[in-house]
């Protein structure tokens, strides 16, 4: 039952109403959680004793650099959903998100940059989590170049989704490269076995700020997949009724 | 032998053919036709295993070709728009190392005869890079010499070659029916070949 | 199963040495990255020195990925791939052979020279040993990764740039360790740390990668 | 609230530039993308519609 | 005349935007490499301040290397370049316009995105202005001595290889001024003479190599 | 107007052949024959001065082809076994770029009309990696609808194009050498151009 369920939502002729009616209560999320998580950042969070106002960035930075690896992940399992499966949807939800991606990594490297050279001096080294993080990036840039290379969209879907799940062993390395290397950047301060290291408002302000991320992040996915979906299924009898039927 | 089960192909935004259907015996010829463009080469690109069709099915012996897989090739012999030869081997490293790589033994004696036969004796050893256009297409048509799977699919066979050559692979093919093998083909140059039963598709209006 | 490998491994083999400039043009792009770094750097010694393991590895990197664009570019363009996708063979064992043929013309001479290079920026001599074992360990990852790359980029135009960049992000931890262990050796730390982490990720790669690039080829082949 | 004054805010107690610039760059980032992809999806949906009308006009007058 | 050139450049930029792939990845090649070498040599952030202009230049110059063998491979391959050699106006004005068109798509881009990469390393505003200068100025040099080399290995297997062969010694003069520029600008002294240096060999290269490409590839066409 | 003196050409230790004379006059076609091997592409890319003879001369209005250079290839239209066509350009776009680096102005409309002759209306802003065999060779061909130079030298035109298309290429043909042109060409096909003065040569033995 299940399984039925699955596909007939994976139908991108269900999907693309459903996306639609599903966008804006991602907006109304998004926007609740970015006001809350900017409150706390701006008003709410102390001055930090050792960093002064600049560590402020954290709010934004810390948020940005989990969204860039969870959406990698998300973007990996419906690549290997598609390989697997064959559907068709899966391909199309790993191309919508690969953009949104990279435009977190690339947050992530602005605003770690930003935040380096007050507090280390220098806009960039080259450490271990500051490079794999680079290398994120890249991976997202080759897909999604390889992607837009390859003009038959099966194949790119299907081209997209082997280098998507090649390029998965980036993401543990990024991760845990603080802790296999003796770096420069911080190690990681919330963790689910102990108590957080840091005071609980600003754990709230990166939660709420990561949260506004998702959303924004699911939201802008949704987006960009039904204008996907659109231009794949244009030969379709219900994309002809649709787009008729309305203009 | 082979069947052709609705066969559907779409490229871009065009339905090259569907609802192509056709069932193939030992010892017959399919014959496929059509214009320029009309999607003979897709076809038999299906009919390969090489692209998936968008809808439908090619079955050998009464299974699916994509569940048989390798057992399906091992009775399949494709010969594309291209001839598969590398330019720097001559054409007997050309055949020893293709006959290898398909999994079979071919002796040099055997595969000098091949030469022979298709009228490249005195170049074996010259690497081909230097042959003429209807010499490359020799080389890659003397694979069929020896060449004993039952299903043999052909696109344009004919090309380059001269009216001897033409006359020789009408004659192997002939035999390879005779033998009771199948084969699909395409041409546009018009070929009479002499075996059972010819069946004739026409793609496109 | 093995005969397919090593006759893959044969034809590949006698087709690269029927161009010997091919090997020999991997050989001198390696020595003249090498060169060219002194150049624009200069050339105090110790500075030398200190780049040395980094310099090297990456030049071999960059030679391996050099002539990664070839690997089944020619198969492809004349038909041979076709072919091999419908031989009833495994595509996986043929793309292992090519794997393993294209290190022995890359990989296997890049670590032969890369101590003569070594000595040039006067690495000692424990060092040189360990870059050609870091190297030769370290370089059938690079070609079975590359071969994944040249898969997915096969047949599009401007492949061979978008190779590489594909492929030199996956690269680098085989640089990282690479260098590593040369540098852990001149610092007077053991290298053999880095030398088994490059171990497991050529046993990784080379049992993975075929397989990724021979599901890679099929698609372009569709 | 520990900001005495606006300015003390925008200055963020001279890391204004720094602080300013990450959360400036982030802001204007996540209002361009979906922007861009509205604005394509628009795109998108005017072609084909323009495509497909176009197509049942051919169809009708054979 | 010019008429010819402009047709030329016209139609090598059309088909570069066709494949915007390609232009990204000459890039991003350029980017990937010279944050290869940090990670293979090390972080130290002086000793990198130090390296910054050779990497740079050698970064730069291996990129557009990599986009040559594409200079005439297609029009080769498809018969395009035959056409050209049967046409009545003079082959060494083609060349050169597609000499211009390749620089427009390799050359002038990274002298954009260099000064971009020297913030990595940490190079001082006004080296940074150098580094691009410099760029702008010499890469031209390398377009036109790149179609010599393009030519000469046009239609030889390996051909991507051998070229790099050739090409890459009579880059060195481009790489030493190149780079030695920027290290002036560092060190405190003026890069004037070094730049000035640089559009001698920019000029001289442009006046001069579409006419020895053309006649290269005269010969690869008989 | 064409003239060929005493040509010999040598491919490595053969002579494919030795002591080739003619000449052509306006109106007139050269029909060049010889099996596989027997050197006719070799012969065409000499008449083009693609590559020199080993001895002999070529000479076009009564002067060396050598030394005429641009003024020659200014009358002259070469169409080889490649097609000279860019896989990434559309057709229409193909035909343009030609044209303009041949140093000709070609309008739009006159290109789209071209491309409707050889049947490609439809398919003039696809790139051209997507078309057939055929219809790539279409696309190379519709360089002489608009050919005015005197010169044509074909080799092997016919290959890989339907019925149709044959049909169509022997009017262009003919009507090119009514309007006074020269064309060589070669081919394997049996074709009838409706002509004045068709002239055999066959290469080997
Ligand atoms: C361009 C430079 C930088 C990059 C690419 C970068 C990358 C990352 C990444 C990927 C994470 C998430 C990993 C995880 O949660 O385990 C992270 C978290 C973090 N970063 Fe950075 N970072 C950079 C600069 C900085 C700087 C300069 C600082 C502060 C001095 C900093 C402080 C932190 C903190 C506190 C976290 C949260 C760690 C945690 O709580 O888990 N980062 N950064
Ligand atoms: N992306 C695409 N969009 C539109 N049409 C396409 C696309 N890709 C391929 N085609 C069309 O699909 C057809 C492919 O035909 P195919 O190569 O099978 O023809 P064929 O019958 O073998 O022709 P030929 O006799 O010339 O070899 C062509 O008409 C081509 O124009
Ligand atoms: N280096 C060489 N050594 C020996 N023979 C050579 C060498 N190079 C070329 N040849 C021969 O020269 C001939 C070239 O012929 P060419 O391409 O002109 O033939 P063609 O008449 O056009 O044939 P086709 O009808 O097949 O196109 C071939 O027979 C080839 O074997
Ligand atoms: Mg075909
Ligand atoms: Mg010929």
């Amino acid at each position: 039952m299940r399984m039925i369920h699955w596909f007939k939502f994976s139908a991108p002729s269900t999907f693309y109403p459903l996306a639609g009616k599903l966008i804006p209560w991602f907006w109304a999320l998004f926007a609740g959680f970015a006001l809350a998580g900017l409150w706390i950042s701006f008003f709410v969070a102390p001055t930090d004793f050792q960093q002064g106002e600049g560590y402020r960035i954290i709010f934004i930075h810390v948020g940005a650099s989990w969204m860039s690896m969870f959406i990698y992940l998300v973007m990996a399992f419906w690549a290997g959903m598609g390989l697997a499966f064959n559907t068709r949807l899966s391909g199309m939800m790993a191309q919508a998100l690969a953009p949104t991606g990279a435009l977190f990594a690339f947050i992530s490297l602005w605003t770690g940059a930003l935040w380096g050279k007050p507090m280390w001096g220098t806009w960039w080294v080259w450490d271990a989590r500051l490079t794999s993080e680079l290398i994120l990036l890249f991976l997202y840039i080759g897909f999604i170049a390889l992607t837009r290379a390859i003009d038959d969209s099966r194949r790119s879907d299907k081209a997209g989704a082997i280098l998507a799940l090649v390029g998965v062993v980036n993401i543990p390395i990024i991760y845990f490269s603080v802790k296999w290397w003796n770096t420069l950047h911080q190690g990681a301060s919330v963790s689910l076995t102990r108590a957080p290291a840091m005071a609980s408002i600003m754990l709230w302000g990166m939660l709420f700020s990561a949260f506004a991320m998702w959303m924004y992040a699911v939201a802008v996915a949704l987006m960009r997949v039904r204008t996907i979906i659109l231009e794949r299924e244009r030969h379709t009898d219900w994309v002809r009724e649709l787009l008729l039927d309305r203009s | 032998m082979l069947e052709a089960d609705n066969l559907e192909c779409i490229r871009g935004a065009r339905r090259l053919f569907h609802g192509v259907s056709f069932g193939l015996a030992e010892g017959e010829l399919l014959f496929l036709q059509g214009k320029n463009g009309a999607g003979k080469t897709s076809l038999l690109r299906m009919l390969c295993g090489l692209s998936p069709p968008e809808s439908g099915e090619v079955r050998w012996k009464g299974a699916s070709i994509r569940k048989l897989a390798d057992d399906f090739r091992a009775d399949l012999c494709y010969l594309g728009h291209l001839n598969a030869i590398k330019e720097e081997l001559s054409p007997l490293e050309n055949l020893l190392a293709s006959a290898r790589l398909a999994g079979e033994d071919l002796a040099a004696d055997d595969a000098l005869d091949a030469l022979a036969q298709v009228g490249l004796s005195g170049r074996e050893d010259l690497i081909c890079r230097y042959l003429s256009q209807g010499q490359k297409r020799r080389v890659a048509l003397a694979r069929l010499v020896q060449e004993r799977r039952p299903l043999w699919i052909l696109d344009e066979p004919f090309v380059a070659l001269d009216v001897h050559a033409v006359d020789w692979l009408v004659g192997i093919i002939g035999a390879h029916l005779q033998r009771g093998g199948l084969a699909v083909m395409t041409t546009h140059q018009p070929v009479e070949i002499p075996a059972g039963a010819v069946r004739v598709l026409r793609l496109g209006a | 199963m093995f005969r397919i490998v090593s006759h893959t491994i044969a034809r590949d083999l006698r087709l690269a040495l029927r161009r010997p400039a091919d090997l020999a043009s991997v050989l001198f792009f390696f020595i003249i990255v090498a060169s060219l770094f002194p150049l624009g750097v200069g050339p105090e010694v110790d500075l030398l020195r200190q780049l040395a393991p980094g310099v090297l590895w990456v030049g071999a990197l960059l030679a391996t990925q050099l002539s990664l664009p070839r690997l089944f570019a020619d198969d492809y363009r004349d038909g041979t791939l076709e072919q091999l996708a419908l031989s009833p063979n495994p595509l996986g064992l043929m793309v292992l052979g090519k794997v393993i043929a294209h290190w022995l013309v890359s990989g296997l001479p890049l670590a032969l020279l890369a101590p003569v290079l070594g000595l040039q920026f006067d690495l000692p001599t424990d060092a040189l040993w360990v870059l050609a074992g870091s190297i030769l360990l370290g370089t059938p990852a690079l070609s079975g990764i590359g071969a994944i790359g040249a898969g997915l980029t096969l047949g599009l135009r401007g492949g061979g740039v978008l190779l590489s960049l594909l492929v030199l992000p996956l690269y680098i931890p085989v640089l990282i360790f690479g260098a590593g262990a040369v540098d852990a050796s001149v610092s007077g730390l053991g290298p053999g740390a880095h030398l088994s982490l490059l171990a497991a990720l050529t046993v990784g790669g080379l049992a993975f990668a075929p397989w990724a690039a021979a599901a890679a080829l099929k698609i372009a082949l569709e | 609230m520990h900001w005495n004054s606006f300015s003390d805010f925008i200055a963020m107690g001279g890391h204004g530039l720094y602080v300013w610039g990450a959360f400036g760059v982030t802001a204007l980032a996540m209002i361009l993308e979906p922007w861009l992809v509205i604005r394509r999806h628009r795109a998108v949906r005017e072609r084909l519609a323009r495509q497909l009308r176009a197509e049942a006009r051919l169809e009708q007058a054979p």
